[in-house]
């Protein structure tokens, strides 16, 4: 495969068009999180904001001054590198946001791991035997999981699992972790639950992507040529559909890093997202903005390098 | 359009979904009336009560007729996630439509401004959205409608792509059509199917959402309820197997897999 | 080769007894696509399946390796191959039998091709998946194969993909890849259809060597009877997966028994429709469009100020009213640009058209309301080019309220009526129309808005021949009635002759020649223009060796793309007659005596 | 969710034995023992989690400021403050307050408390800064100056008799002089802080150095916070904490059925309705009057609370205080009454302004819709507003005509009083003005005389009873449950956990009940 300099510019273009959004979120959060009612000097204060205390408390955290102003001071941190101090606990937000980052990826991750192989093999299988009762009992399935609230799965089975059974620990604290025997107990339920949210959607698009792939005609020249349908899965489908697949994939990943706030309230898991929404509540605005910034960043990240595996798949099947 | 296409737009519509769409709303305004007690009224001493002949689903967390609750319960998921979901995916499939016909600067700046709101986790949207102009109905169907809109504006996208492609689409732009009647009558009609598909799943979705922002402790406000609430409020019936959280999480299941088969089964699906 | 009907026969390698194939469309009721066909294929026989699309051949020929299509099933009757009970075999056991014993040629083999794997690894597959021999050896067998066929470098052609060859090139692989194992069977499934017909002699006679060198049994499915000719010793003919008629190619093609083989015969031969052949470029006549010096590219602008990738270079094309042109060439010469560009989609680097005197925008957006109304473009496609979600009727419609014409159901009776279509299709809608209903349709939709040129490509490239005669009998009714000028771009001679006034010759993007249709029967003739003629196969045995043999030494291994623009002759690498100066000068050009503007370095006593 | 402010934590009763009608302490014949990892699970916790006694005003901070800081007083399970970092606080005029200190008390750090910590910890909450949570009643404190390195002298701006009990409260815990930094907390408590993640969790281990020797059991202790209620049941249940703040009353049952201890604590704690009298509906007595009695508090009793509460009587004082007026008329759940006063002044066929509510504030939505529902039998229209959590206290509560709030368990009378019900109180929720009641305040402040003070309490209530815009239906009963192998909790009147110092109390009883293996600390 040769990078040349069309492609470089393409996979630039790519990456600019990302920068295009993120820079577009921030500034959006920036001035939604400013339009909020109350500003973290009543969220400190809470029943305790007097007028003249929260006044006081607000000159001394800068934000006495206009929306634009505070934009633009924090605008100017951000290219110095310096991301800005919470306003609520004074540390700096990056480790804050960082430390918990890593929770939400190992999380992230170990889930991925999980449902990904789950979902791809559900969605080939399905598209496989499409229309048969295994198909439709695989459609139903994942709908359901998809349909009821996380919530209400995760308190289930914490309280199979956990109350009644005494198997599995409640809580997936971080802290506890010092064996893999420990480490899958702590990890599964949560685990298990998020992969019902995501195994869904992901086994649907799987599944359509694999039904296009398997309706072409060089698996009709694959099946003629006497391969067993593994080989032909393995062998001729997987490499052509890696792009959508890997769209698929990149989706649901980013949905793992913000969307689970429930999951990380139920199993007490200190990952980001429940970080954003503290983050919210305490009108914490350069923490708001650093867990958007990975949000988004996160998303666009997955988002764009699907784009690119995309590129570099079929610059290497059409371009010629 | 002619008696043909009017003919054609009604066979379109499948029946399976039509019928089982039509009993959900039938369900959605009607339920309400059917409902055995007022909403809020404490009919028993006895909470999450079991299944007896004078409470059919038992009572809930506060001693109320769980029948009752649910019958408003699904009248409100129905019509709030309904409207929303329908707000979205017009939208979506309108501007998806619309960014794949005009490509360019159009398409671009659309694009960025959809991945820039899908980017952010959709719970945080919508708890931003009742934290600044709080919790009314109008605010939450707002903010699931512009939440789920990207998702469908991706989807559309994608299949107006490839139709816009087409001869008879660039036929009708050499012919010097509008936007909006290529969009309309060109375009759009050749991608119900999967939109239809697509629109189900937004439809779980903003059920899923609804469901959640109860979690945080936002969402509708009383007496107004969403099945996911009920689901929510009742949670601590799970350990005395009460049906008063077991009886709206069916629902919610019955309501939306049902739906998505429906629609599934029309998608027209080569085979 | 050995035909020898009527003589002892060893016993048949394939034997297919009251064969009957269903199918169904999503969960609609099944219908039969093949009902009790019955034939057999002696051992080193070649039969071709005929029939044109519908008549369920390439059903037959899937059911040879047991295999149905999705939604298909082989529904009754018995299919013997080889020994092999096909119809009563386990998946296992015909995963063993496809591939090794019977061995499948697709029609497109662009896209039977895995586009994300190298050629080698395909080629060699069938080998590896039987455990037939070891890697080594099936990639020394696929090389030998290359060889065998002239593909351009043999050793190394297996490391590229699909997308990096051409179609012909890739219908050898295809060839190969079935040979890999060396099959008792082979089935070819119109293998040459979607090539050119340059291109078609050099997969056919690849094909012939082959099997000269290979010996395997063969069943050639096609609908074009020339290529019969050439390829089979037997035939049956198919119809709505009935069989027609079933005798010795030379019995079927010279004396036809059944009527429907009789009209298959009367429409693959060439007939003059142009009865009108009134134009003759006197040069005082304005034409009614005009191409002058177009030349189209894109990657830019290279330092001589011409885009670095030309497709089109410096084409001239007048168009006087009422004349049908032709334009004519290989894939990939310019002739689709050329008719985007005339239509606004294609915008391009340097030159001007004009319409009726009014320089033409580049851009459709940019032309006027009455430009873009009395400019029409019929595509290739049918299927893409009608609204499958919009009646027959509203399409028409649609066409004359945009216009501000009357669109009564009368109009649209009258416009149904001039391409000879009955009324009540106005309440159809595309998908239930057969292929050349809606190139019909197609033409009616162009007709609507009253235009003076119709831009027609390749309109009948996807029809099957008789559709298309009759395709092309309506065009030149239409002619005669509406006395509007047409542009007929189409890759098939025998089309070209029969409806067209005067024909531009495209070669890389170059017109070679321009000569009117009356011209093209009198040399002298631009030697790319005598090798299309040539092309065309006829409907003799011999031909094909007649071909090969006259051709001689000029193998055809270089691409057509691989000429150098701008410099020389564009077509001087595959030129046989070429001299030195074709390498470096731009040939001039000149009439010859019979009217013909053609360029080329050669005199016409050297090109006739 | 439910993040309750827990502002007024303990009131004292300057040197009187609690008479409380307490229910009697569990026999303590058993010794306890050291040792042991006790993991709790508290409601809230957020990234707003701190260590600043100052700042804190959520449960979770509270069990932390317990464990590692000491106050000058402690109050008791009767509220009755006890010496703590101080040995003894003398006034005469109950202006002046002469403080004697502990001698050769150390803060964690090594270094040795004296009067200039007493003097910083108590003056920085006059620092708007700062962000007290205490500025009003520090405000109080004309000046605080050392008097020698053990003595520091307290005065006033007016007389209070109840000062001691001021200083009982957890966010005048004493920390070293010049603190600014709260990334982990240095003070005098019974646990040092190893280690402090907002929001996650916190991990106390034992202070080998407390200056009291029966000051704590356990070796370490790990808090951490789950504010979803069955997540936090089942945690308790799994086996993977031990205690737990905050039961349901709907798994009371539950939880006892498991074999798990559910202590109730009857306290102070409240969820009030509050109709402003300056603006709306409220200004008007007769809908006041009305309201009140459309509140179905056996109903909400049994609702809501599932029992687990004591009878209201609008006004503050719960049933088990010394000063609790028995003279008062209960009000009734009476709607027929409520439609002829609602329908004399035409409120029945008017809009009225939305009940403001929100899980802030602890039930709040439960009673608001119970409210709405008996409201609509007799043809009133109420409409509810349910605020979301974050931002209600600061944004919503006391904004709005007709709200509802909370109120936890307060330290003293005098202190609930004055923060919530003088004119000039901060947490006046109904802007309820009463100049009689403002002389009634300031006299039982300078009231020695115990049966005096009881009589001026007594027409105080009656006054709120009348007067005040307050509808309180019920005191609530906290319930925390515990595994049988914790012991040494028992109710305090000052909150749930034994006013949040459980951590001071507890040991672990390995013997007495089976429990699933259980991780070390990390």
């Amino acid at each position: 495969m040769t990078m040349d300099a069309a492609l470089i510019r393409a996979i630039l273009r790519i990456i600019g068009a990302s920068l295009v959004s993120l820079i577009f979120v921030t500034v959006a959060v920036f001035f939604i999180t400013a339009v909020l009612p109350g500003d973290v000097a009543d969220a400190l204060l809470g029943q305790a904001a007097t007028p003249d205390a929260v006044a006081a408390l607000r000159h001394s955290l800068n934000l006495d001054k206009p929306v634009l102003v505070r934009f633009v001071i924090w605008v100017n941190g951000l290219l110095h590198g310096d991301f800005g101090v919470s306003l609520v606990s004074r540390r700096p937000v990056l480790a804050m946001a960082s430390e918990r980052l890593i929770h939400s990826l190992l999380l992230a991750g170990v889930t991925a791991l999980f449902a990904v192989p789950v979902a791809l093999v559900l969605g080939t299988t399905a598209a496989i035997f499409r229309n048969t009762l295994f198909d439709r009992a695989v459609s139903l399935l994942t709908l359901c999981v998809v349909s009821v609230p996380e919530f209400l799965i995760a308190t289930l089975a914490v309280f199979i699992f956990s109350v009644q059974l005494h198997l599995l620990p409640a809580l997936a604290s971080i802290s506890d972790i010092h064996s893999i025997g420990s480490f899958l107990a702590s990890f599964s339920m949560p685990v298990t639950t998020l992969a019902c949210v995501i195994v869904g959607q992901m086994s649907r698009m799987t599944r359509a992507v694999m039904i296009d792939a398997l309706g072409s005609s060089w698996v009709e020249m694959a099946v003629l040529k006497g391969a067993s349908p593994a080989h032909i899965i393995l062998r001729h489908v997987i490499p052509n559909v890696i792009a959508p697949l890997f769209n698929v994939i990149a989706l649901s990943l980013s949905y793992l890093l913000g969307g689970v706030v429930i999951v990380e309230s139920v199993f007490h898991y200190p990952g980001i997202a429940s970080l954003m929404v503290d983050s919210v509540a305490a009108r914490d605005i350069p923490l708001v903005q650093i867990c958007a910034l990975i949000f988004c960043g996160a998303y666009l990240f997955l988002t764009t390098l699907a784009d690119i595996v995309a590129l570099l798949s079929s610059q290497r099947r059409h371009a010629a | 359009m002619t008696v043909a296409s009017l003919a054609r737009w009604w066979a379109a519509i499948p029946r399976i979904p039509g019928a089982l769409i039509l009993f959900w709303l039938l369900l959605a305004v009607l339920g309400p009336l059917l409902a055995p007690f007022a909403p809020g009224e404490v009919v028993s001493r006895t909470v999450f009560a079991p299944i007896s002949a004078h409470h059919l689903l038992g009572t809930d967390y506060l001693g109320r007729d769980v029948l009752t609750r649910l019958l408003c319960g699904t009248s409100s998921t129905v019509l709030l996630c309904a409207t929303a979901t329908l707000l979205a995916c017009t939208g979506g499939v309108f501007l998806g439509t619309i960014a794949a016909l005009k490509q360019g600067v159009t398409d671009t700046l659309l694009s960025r401004f959809m991945d820039g709101v899908i980017s952010i986790p959709s719970l945080l949207s919508a708890l931003v959205a009742v934290a600044a102009f709080g919790s009314s109905v109008p605010v939450l169907v707002l903010a699931m409608s512009l939440i789920y809109m990207p998702g469908s504006y991706r989807t559309s996208r994608m299949l107006a792509l490839s139709i816009v492609r087409r001869d008879f689409v660039l036929a009708a732009r050499m012919r010097g059509e509008k936007a909006g009647y290529i969009v309309l009558r060109e375009v759009l009609p050749n991608m119900m199917g999967p939109v239809m598909a697509d629109v189900g799943l937004r439809f779980i979705y903003a059920v899923r959402l609804l469901s959640n922002l109860s979690f945080l402790g936002v969402g509708l406000q009383p007496p107004l309820t969403d099945l996911g609430s009920l689901t929510r409020e009742n949670l601590l019936g799970l350990v005395y197997g009460a049906p008063a959280v077991i009886a709206p999480a069916l629902t919610i299941a019955v309501l939306t897999v049902g739906l998505n088969l429906a629609l599934d089964s029309n998608r027209g699906e080569p085979d | 080769m050995t035909a020898q009907s009527g003589i002892i026969q060893p016993p048949p390698l394939i034997s297919v007894r009251n064969l009957r194939l269903t199918g169904r469309r999503g969960r609609g009721p099944e219908t039969p696509i093949v009902d009790d066909v019955s034939f057999d294929v002696a051992e080193k026989e070649m039969l071709a399946l005929i029939g044109e699309s519908g008549s369920g051949k390439t059903s037959i020929a899937l059911a040879l390796t047991g295999y149905a299509r999705r939604g298909c099933r082989i529904a009754g009757g018995n299919i013997r191959v080889a020994g092999y009970d096909v119809t009563n075999m386990s998946p296992a056991e015909l995963r063993a039998f496809r591939g090794k014993t019977i061995a499948y040629i697709a029609q497109n083999a662009g896209a039977a091709f895995n586009p994300a794997l190298p050629l080698m690894d395909q080629v060699i597959e069938p080998a590896l998946l039987h455990h037939i021999m070891p890697r080594r050896v099936a990639i020394e067998r696929a090389i030998f194969l290359f060889e065998l066929m002239a593909l351009p470098s043999p050793g190394t052609i297996g490391t590229r993909y699909p997308h990096e060859l051409s179609g012909g090139q890739l219908q050898r692989l295809m060839a190969a890849t079935a040979l890999i194992t060396g099959p008792e069977m082979v089935i070819f499934d119109e293998p040459t259809t979607a090539l050119d017909v340059t291109t078609q002699i050099e997969v056919l006679e690849a094909f012939r060597t082959v099997r000269r060198e290979e010996g395997f049994t063969g069943v050639y499915v096609t609908h074009d009877l020339a290529v019969v000719a050439q390829m089979a010793d037997r035939a049956v003919v198919l119809k709505n997966g009935v069989v027609q008629e079933e005798g010795t190619t030379e019995q079927i093609l010279s004396a036809p028994r059944h009527a429907y083989t009789q009209a298959l015969l009367a429409a693959n031969t060439p007939q003059i429709r142009n009865d009108t052949a009134q134009v003759t470029d006197s040069g005082k006549a304005v034409p009614v469009l005009d191409v002058r010096d177009l030349v189209v590219g894109y990657g830019g602008a290279g330092p001589d100020g011409r885009p670095r990738h030309t497709i089109l270079s410096n084409v001239s094309l007048p168009v006087l009213p009422g004349e049908t042109m032709g334009i004519i060439g290989e894939s990939g010469c310019g002739k689709s640009t050329l008719i985007r560009a005339i239509a606004g989609i294609q915008p391009w680097t340097s030159g001007g058209i004009t319409f009726e005197g009014e320089a033409l925008a580049p851009r459709i957006e940019a032309r006027s309301a009455s430009q873009r109304r009395h400019i029409q473009l019929v595509a290739q496609n049918a299927d893409l080019v009608l609204n499958p979600a919009m009646s027959v009727g509203d399409t028409l419609r649609r066409v004359l309220t945009f216009n501000g014409d009357a669109a009564t159901e009368a109009e649209i009776g009258r416009l149904l009526d001039m391409v000879r279509l009955p009324s009540v299709l106005a309440d159809r809608f595309p998908p239930e129309l057969s292929g050349g209903q809606k190139q019909r349709v197609n033409l009616a939709r162009a007709l609507a808005a009253r235009p003076r040129l119709v831009l027609c490509d390749e309109i009948t490239a996807a029809l099957d021949t008789v559709v298309a005669a009759a395709i092309l009998d309506l065009m030149m009714e239409l002619k005669r009635e509406l006395g509007i000028a047409w542009l007929f771009v189409t890759h098939d001679l025998h089309a070209l002759r029969s409806v067209c006034d005067r024909v531009a010759v495209l070669y890389a993007g170059h017109r070679v020649e321009f000569t009117p249709v009356s011209a093209l029967e009198a040399p002298p003739h631009h030697p790319y223009t005598r090798r299309l003629e040539n092309s065309v196969p006829e409907m003799r045995a011999d031909w094909l060796s007649e071909v090969i043999d006259r051709r001689g030494q000029t193998s055809d291994t270089v691409s057509a793309l691989s000429s150098s623009p701008g410099k020389g002759c564009c077509y001087a690498a595959r030129c046989p007659v070429r001299i030195a100066v074709c390498e470096v000068s731009v040939p001039p050009v000149w009439r010859s005596p019979a009217g013909a503007l053609i360029s080329c370095h050669l005199a016409t006593q050297d090109l006739s | 969710m439910l993040s309750r402010r827990d502002m007024m934590k303990h009131g004292a009763l300057l040197a009187v034995a609690g008479g409380a009608a307490l229910r009697s302490c569990p026999a303590r014949a058993v010794q306890p023992v050291r040792g042991g990892h006790v993991r709790v699970a508290s409601t809230t916790g957020s990234l707003s989690d701190t260590l600043d006694p100052a700042r804190e005003s959520m449960v979770t901070d509270y069990i932390r400021s317990a464990m590692f800081y000491d106050g000058l007083v402690m109050l008791d399970e009767a509220l009755v403050p006890r010496p703590a970092l101080a040995e003894r606080i003398e006034s005469d005029d109950f202006r002046t307050w002469t403080l004697r200190l502990r001698s050769g008390v150390q803060f964690h750090d090594g270094a040795t408390l004296t009067s200039a910590d007493v003097v910083y910890s108590l003056l920085r909450h006059r620092d708007p800064l700062v962000a007290s949570q205490v500025r009003f009643q520090a405000a109080a404190m004309r000046s605080v100056r050392t008097d020698g390195p053990l003595g520091v002298i307290i005065e006033l701006c007016e007389p209070n008799i109840s000062f001691p009990s001021v200083l009982g409260m957890s966010n005048f815990a004493i920390i070293r002089n010049g603190t600014k930094n709260f990334e982990t907390a240095n003070g005098t408590g019974p646990f040092r802080c190893a280690a402090f993640q907002p929001g996650i969790r916190s991990l106390a281990v034992r202070n080998p150095d407390f200056w009291k020797s029966d000051g704590a059991w356990v070796d370490s202790l790990e808090v951490i916070s789950i504010s979803d209620d069955m997540a936090r049941h089942n945690a308790l249940l799994s086996g993977d904490v031990d205690i737990i703040a905050e039961v349901n009353p709907r798994l009371v049952a539950l939880l006892r059925q498991r074999g798990m201890g559910v202590m109730e604590s009857p306290t102070g704690t409240y969820t009030d309705f509050a109709m402003r009298q300056d603006i709306g509906p409220g200004k008007n007595a007769d809908f006041v009057q009305a309201i009140k009695h459309l509140f179905n508090r056996d109903q909400i009793a049994d609702s809501v609370w599932l029992g687990f509460c004591r009878l209201g009587n609008d006004q503050p004082l719960p049933p088990e205080d010394r000063y609790y007026n028995h003279d008062l008329p209960q009000t009734t759940f009476d709607p027929d009454r409520a439609k002829w006063l609602l329908n004399k002044n035409g409120f029945l066929h008017q809009d009225l302004p939305p009940l403001i509510c929100s899980p802030a504030a602890n039930a709040s939505v439960d009673i608001a819709v119970l409210l709405q529902n008996e409201a609509s039998r007799i043809g009133l229209r109420l409409d509810v507003r349910r605020m979301p959590a974050d931002g209600y206290w600061s944004q919503s509560w006391m904004h709005f005509p007709l709200g509802f709030g909370n109120l936890n368990a307060s330290v003293s009378a005098d202190m609930t009083f004055s923060v919530a019900f003088a004119s000039a109180a901060p947490w006046n929720e109904s802007h309820w003005r009463s100049p009689h009641f403002d002389e009634l305040l300031t006299l039982s402040r300078r009231e020695a005389d115990e049966e005096k003070r009881k009589a001026i309490y007594y027409e105080m209530q009656t006054l709120i009873h009348n007067e005040s815009g307050l509808c309180i239906p019920n005191f609530i009963t906290s319930l925390d449950g515990y595994h049988q192998r914790i012991k040494g909790l028992h109710p305090y009147l000052g909150g749930h956990l034994m006013g949040n110092n459980f951590s001071r109390f507890i040991w672990v009883d390995d013997g007495a009940g089976a429990r699933p293996a259980e991780s070390a600390p990390a």
